[in-house]
């Protein structure tokens, strides 16, 4: 049963990871890494795994994502 | 045999990490191209460590009747430092990545390949 | 060019894949998953040992007195990576307020005839300034229930502290303090090498026996309570110098990625008329 | 496991020292006998003289063109060089990978 | 107390780098000197471990945070549990280059990095950055040797930055950073594929439990060829001159013997491992060519540069072509039935870890004078700089010294290890010898380049500023232990080179 987990949860991690290498515009290609860091979070959660979970989500999506929105707020939005 | 979709998501990661670092030019985001290559590398870390219907490895308030076999907990603590060396070198990439703007108005590695001509 | 190495790519996708087909099977790892509730009390069990995670699952709880066994690995059986672990963020930490000195000690903070009001958006509306008031205590305690009860419950020191710091980064956007950053920066600063000194302080206090050992942990009085084998509540004060190091880290870590947001926050709001 | 001969290595360290110092007395009598007394070196006598030019700057080999030769000669290696090693930042792991997928080939026997 | 040093070597840098940033807060002298005193001890401890190391041939065993530090395994296990630390005749000789260097590089960067408000951060990254060389060179634990990896790597990325008012050193670091994070995922890669099979992170352990399965060698692969790319051989080292050309002068040979260490975990791992997985003889041909590569485009691409800095960084790219020479000869024939290895292979091993040493030593100190010449001349171009030796007499002299050594010229200590591996390399093929000469003669040629136009000629417009005193005497001690290895090589060889390649190469 939780194989159906895994399957749903490993498409949308490729997805997301494409979608925010694709992504011209920075700001959505970080949505989309905070959006991958998060299901990671999900995945290691139910791979037994809570103390990485809560450091995924604390360091990965919280505050990776807020120093990527400090980087782009000192150089350029648009990907030249 | 479906559970092997975790092993190829980590292939994939890692050739989608490699493809975008190789061929993407601007600054920032080979840092995310560089951040995902890493939570994919911590991923196969934690499937290597995973056994079916185990729990996780922790004592407090368990139920005694059932079978408890764990998960192996070393990846895990090992995964705990990946994640932290993968945010420094973001911060520091971003904070350098900041820095070459300021001093070379734009982030895109063609036009900074002033200097290495030879 | 591009083309080879495109090849090159797929050759290694290749190549990882089939080392993967070589790879146990997903659910199936190496160690030996003996049911662990039949065991000798207080006894190292080493029968039908394997391999060393084998070894931790049954004689982490005996040897260290922590029920998490991943935050008994992290800090005491593998404590020499925490240690260097702790050394990356400090380093981090250092290079960020090393880089961007000359950006706060320039006084082009208040750029020439722009009202300091206009060029720093005051965020004016109570109900951001009082809901991020409410936020902050709570995500501050829940940080600091998961660095106390790191040895107890899934947690510890990184995830405590990078929690923590994340409530610094709320308080950052809501009230856009950057008046007195530079004072800030400096407690910042002394409170994280406080931490870390405490950390490898606690190292070295072992030193009699060898470099990070656990003196605390079997049966002294103050952090040494002897827990029994299996599932147990949990007891705050049986894991040693587990508690000592998650704390201390816990600082490090709270106020080294603090310090990073602070000196990012501020040197993003110098306007850059450079 | 024989004692390996390194034998050419142990010279007499002093042997050196005596050359050298040899040198350098046979420089200064040398020097003494022709050495012109009128002669001040940091005057416009000390200053090299060149031929041709009165242009001070030209005169000077300067550094890029010492070896002109050697870089006109493998002009073509060198082009070629610049093409394979472009220090675009991608393709400072672009050799590497290529390096890795060569190895992964040759080491796992999968060439052959 | 002696059987602590493992973990001191690692310990007491960290300390100190730890309460840098308060004693920093207090005073800036008591800083420096404690940062310079914590070096000099990491320093006395390794050259106390060499009685017994060396002479005695004992290995120092160190499990961190076990009630019994020094025993192998506990509880009558087959396999170590905790982290272990190892020192043996290999990693002490790079352990003394290492603290030796590092200090004369710190005396001659706390007076010649301007005194302000950021000193104090440099110097904290020094400190870590010797920390993370120690753990390398200790770890017998691929994870801790990640780790420490990482850290290196950091540390120096954010010092080779370090001038961020000018246009390219942040570009410069984040390059390093690029290529060390990249080289450290592989590294990683490498380290999976080895727990999933044998459950443990032990090199010692690995070792013994290692069958040549696929996994096996895609692991070995995975672990070597990045330590390669951070050594700078030739197809990827177009990093190397950006980077060396923009860090300060003392970061640069920090840098350089960074990478150094790195080459000291390619030998390690590749030795270790190599003929368990039985690639030893595909390994050795691999640093052969990696060497041939490296030593001719390295000293080609040199030879035409007109930026002071980046022919320097070219030359440090020869000269690792130089030792993957030496030692890849040494493991070709190491399995190989016949006693050839006995014949040469040692003997061109002796001569690559040899000119490890006298590399590390020559080269930085070209990259200080070179500092030097930079800072008097505002400017890297050589065509610019005329004339420095009519008033500096002394840097002139010292860049005599080590552009001599670089070259191989007799009394100096490039030539004897070059002539060790002339003669060794010309049992196995005498093609790679003819080449080995032919980079010889190219280096000499480039260095008189530089030694020509930023010496010689009309004297500069302004006078030179006299260097501080620490900068002099720290070239002056480099300089003095050229010329002492040039003249005595057979002290150093029998006491540190032989028992070091004993160490390696037994297996």
């Amino acid at each position: 049963m939780i194989y159906y987990f895994f399957l749903v949860i490993s498409i949308a991690l490729v997805i997301t990871a494409l979608l925010s290498i694709y992504f011209r515009d920075l700001l959505a290609a970080i949505v989309s890494y905070a959006v991958f860091s998060l299901v990671l979070t999900v995945l290691y959660f139910l791979l037994d795994a809570p103390d990485v979970a809560i450091a995924e989500a604390g360091i990965g999506a919280a505050l990776t994502t807020c120093i990527f929105v400090i980087a782009i707020r000192m150089t350029r939005r648009r990907e030249e | 045999m479906s559970a092997i979709i975790l092993y190829i998501t980590f292939v994939l990661l890692f050739t989608m990490g490699l493809f975008a670092l190789i061929f993407k030019r601007n600054l920032i985001k080979i840092v995310i191209a560089l951040n995902i290559l890493d939570s994919g590398m911590n991923l196969f870390f934690i499937t290597l460590g995973y056994r079916h219907n185990a729990t996780a490895p922790i004592f407090t308030l368990l139920p005694w009747d059932t079978h408890i076999t764990m998960v192996l907990p070393t990846p895990q603590a090992l995964i705990l430092t990946n994640i932290v060396i993968g945010f420094a070198t973001t911060a520091l990439m971003l904070g350098v990545a900041i820095l070459t703007y300021r001093n070379n108005k734009t982030l895109d590695t063609r036009k900074l390949r002033g200097v290495e001509e030879l | 060019m591009r083309l080879i190495s495109v090849v090159a790519i797929v050759v290694i996708f290749g190549f990882i894949f089939v080392g993967i087909l070589h790879l146990h099977p997903i659910g199936e790892p190496v160690g030996n998953p003996r049911i662990l509730y039949e065991r000798p009390p207080l006894g190292i069990d080493t029968q039908g040992v394997t391999i060393m995670d084998d070894y931790f699952l049954r004689n982490g709880q005996v040897e260290t007195g922590s029920n998490n066994i991943v935050a008994s690995i992290v800090f005491d059986y593998r404590g020499f990576d925490t240690l260097g672990e702790a050394t990356v963020l400090f380093i981090v930490v250092s290079s960020i307020s090393m880089l961007f000195f000359t950006f706060l000690k320039s006084k082009s903070i208040v750029s020439a005839g722009v009202p300091r009001a206009r060029q720093f958006p005051r965020i004016e509306s109570r109900i951001i300034t009082f809901g991020a008031f409410l936020m902050y205590i709570m995500i501050l305690s829940f940080g600091i229930y998961l660095v106390v009860h790191g040895h107890v419950s899934p947690g510890g020191g990184f995830q405590g502290g990078s929690v923590m710091a994340s409530a610094t980064a709320l308080l950052l956007i809501s009230f856009y303090i950057t008046r007195h950053m530079q004072r800030t920066r400096k407690i910042f600063s002394f409170f994280e090498s406080l931490g870390l000194t405490i950390f490898i302080g606690m190292g070295f206090a072992g030193i009699g026996i060898s470099f990070l050992y656990n003196f605390l942990a079997h049966g002294t009085t103050v952090f040494g309570k002897i827990i029994p084998f299996g599932p147990n509540p949990g007891y705050l004060i049986s894991a040693g110098i587990l508690p000592w190091l998650s704390l201390a880290v816990g600082i490090e870590v709270f106020f080294g990625l603090s310090l990073i947001l602070v000196t990012l926050f501020h040197a993003s709001g110098v306007k850059n008329n450079l | 496991m024989h004692e390996f001969e390194l034998e050419y290595l142990n010279w007499i360290p002093l042997l050196w020292v005596c050359v050298f110092l040899i040198i350098m007395v046979l420089f200064i009598i040398i020097g003494k006998i022709f050495f012109r007394d009128d002669f001040d070196e940091m005057s416009e006598q000390g200053l090299p003289f060149y031929s041709g030019t009165s242009n001070k700057m030209l005169q000077l080999i300067t550094a890029s063109n010492l070896y002109w030769g050697f870089k006109h000669t493998l002009q073509s290696y060198f082009n070629s060089l610049n093409r394979l090693f472009i220090s675009n930042l991608g393709d400072f792991i672009q050799w590497f990978i290529i390096i890795v997928a060569i190895m992964l080939l040759i080491i796992t026997g999968a060439l052959m | 107390m002696i059987k602590h040093v493992p973990v001191l070597l690692v310990a007491i840098p960290l300390v100190v780098a730890f309460m840098l940033p308060i004693i920093g807060m207090v005073n800036r002298t008591i800083r420096t000197i404690t940062a310079g005193v914590a070096i000099v001890i990491i320093m006395v401890l390794s050259y106390l471990l060499i009685q017994d190391v060396m002479i005695c041939k004992k290995i120092f065993y160190y499990m961190v945070g076990s009630p019994d530090p020094t025993a192998l395994f506990e509880h009558g296990l087959t396999f170590p549990i905790r982290i272990a630390l190892k020192i043996d005749q290999f990693s002490l000789l790079f352990i003394i280059m290492a603290t030796t260097l590092s200090f004369l590089f710190y005396l001659f960067s706390s007076q010649y990095i301007e005194e302000n408000e950021r000193k104090n951060y440099f110097t904290v990254l020094y400190v870590c950055m010797v920390a993370g060389m120690m753990g390398m060179l200790i770890a017998n634990d691929l994870f801790t040797f990640f780790v420490f990896l990482e850290i290196l790597s950091i540390s120096s990325s954010a010092l080779v930055s370090f001038r961020t008012e000018r246009k390219h050193p942040p570009y410069a670091g984040y390059k390093y950073m690029f290529v060390s994070s990249i080289a450290t995922s592989f590294f990683l890669l490498g380290i999976a594929f080895l727990y999933a099979q044998y459950g443990s992170f032990n090199i010692d352990y690995l070792k013994k439990v290692m069958d040549g399965t696929v996994l096996d060698k895609i692991a070995i692969v995975m672990l070597i060829l990045p330590l390669a790319m951070k050594c700078g051989v030739v197809p990827m080292h177009m990093w190397i001159p950006d980077t060396y050309s923009e860090a300060p002068a003392p970061i640069s040979s920090m840098v350089k013997l960074g990478s150094l260490i790195c080459l000291y975990g390619l030998f390690r791992i590749a030795f270790t491992f190599g003929s368990h997985v039985y690639v030893s003889y595909e390994l050795g041909i691999l640093f052969i060519l990696f060497g041939v590569l490296s030593m001719f485009v390295g000293v080609t691409q040199a030879l035409i540069q007109k930026d002071v800095k980046r022919l320097m960084a070219f030359h440090a790219v020869s000269q690792v072509g130089y030792m993957l020479l030496g030692v890849g000869v040494g493991l070709s024939v190491i399995k190989s039935g016949d006693a050839s290895f006995a014949i040469y292979g040692k003997i061109a091993m002796i001569g690559g870890l040899f000119h490890v040493i006298n590399n590390a030593l020559y080269k930085g100190l070209l990259f200080l004078t070179s500092g030097i010449m930079v800072r008097h001349y505002k400017t890297r171009d050589l065509n610019v700089m005329h004339g420095l030796a009519h008033y500096d007499k002394f840097t002139a002299l010292v860049f005599m010294i080590a552009a001599l050594a670089i070259s191989g010229i007799p009394p100096l200590n490039g030539f004897v290890s070059k002539l060790i591996i002339y003669e060794s390399v010309f049992h196995y093929n005498p093609l790679l010898t003819l080449i080995a000469i032919f980079v010889s003669v190219l280096t000499l040629a480039s260095f008189m380049k530089v030694f020509y136009s930023a010496f010689l000629g009309m004297p500069p417009e302004r006078k030179p500023v006299e260097q501080p005193i620490l900068v002099k005497f720290s070239m002056v001690i480099l300089s003095i232990i050229i010329v002492a290895i040039g003249l005595f090589p057979q002290g150093i060889i029998k006491l540190l080179i032989e028992p070091a390649v004993n160490a390696l190469a037994t297996f």
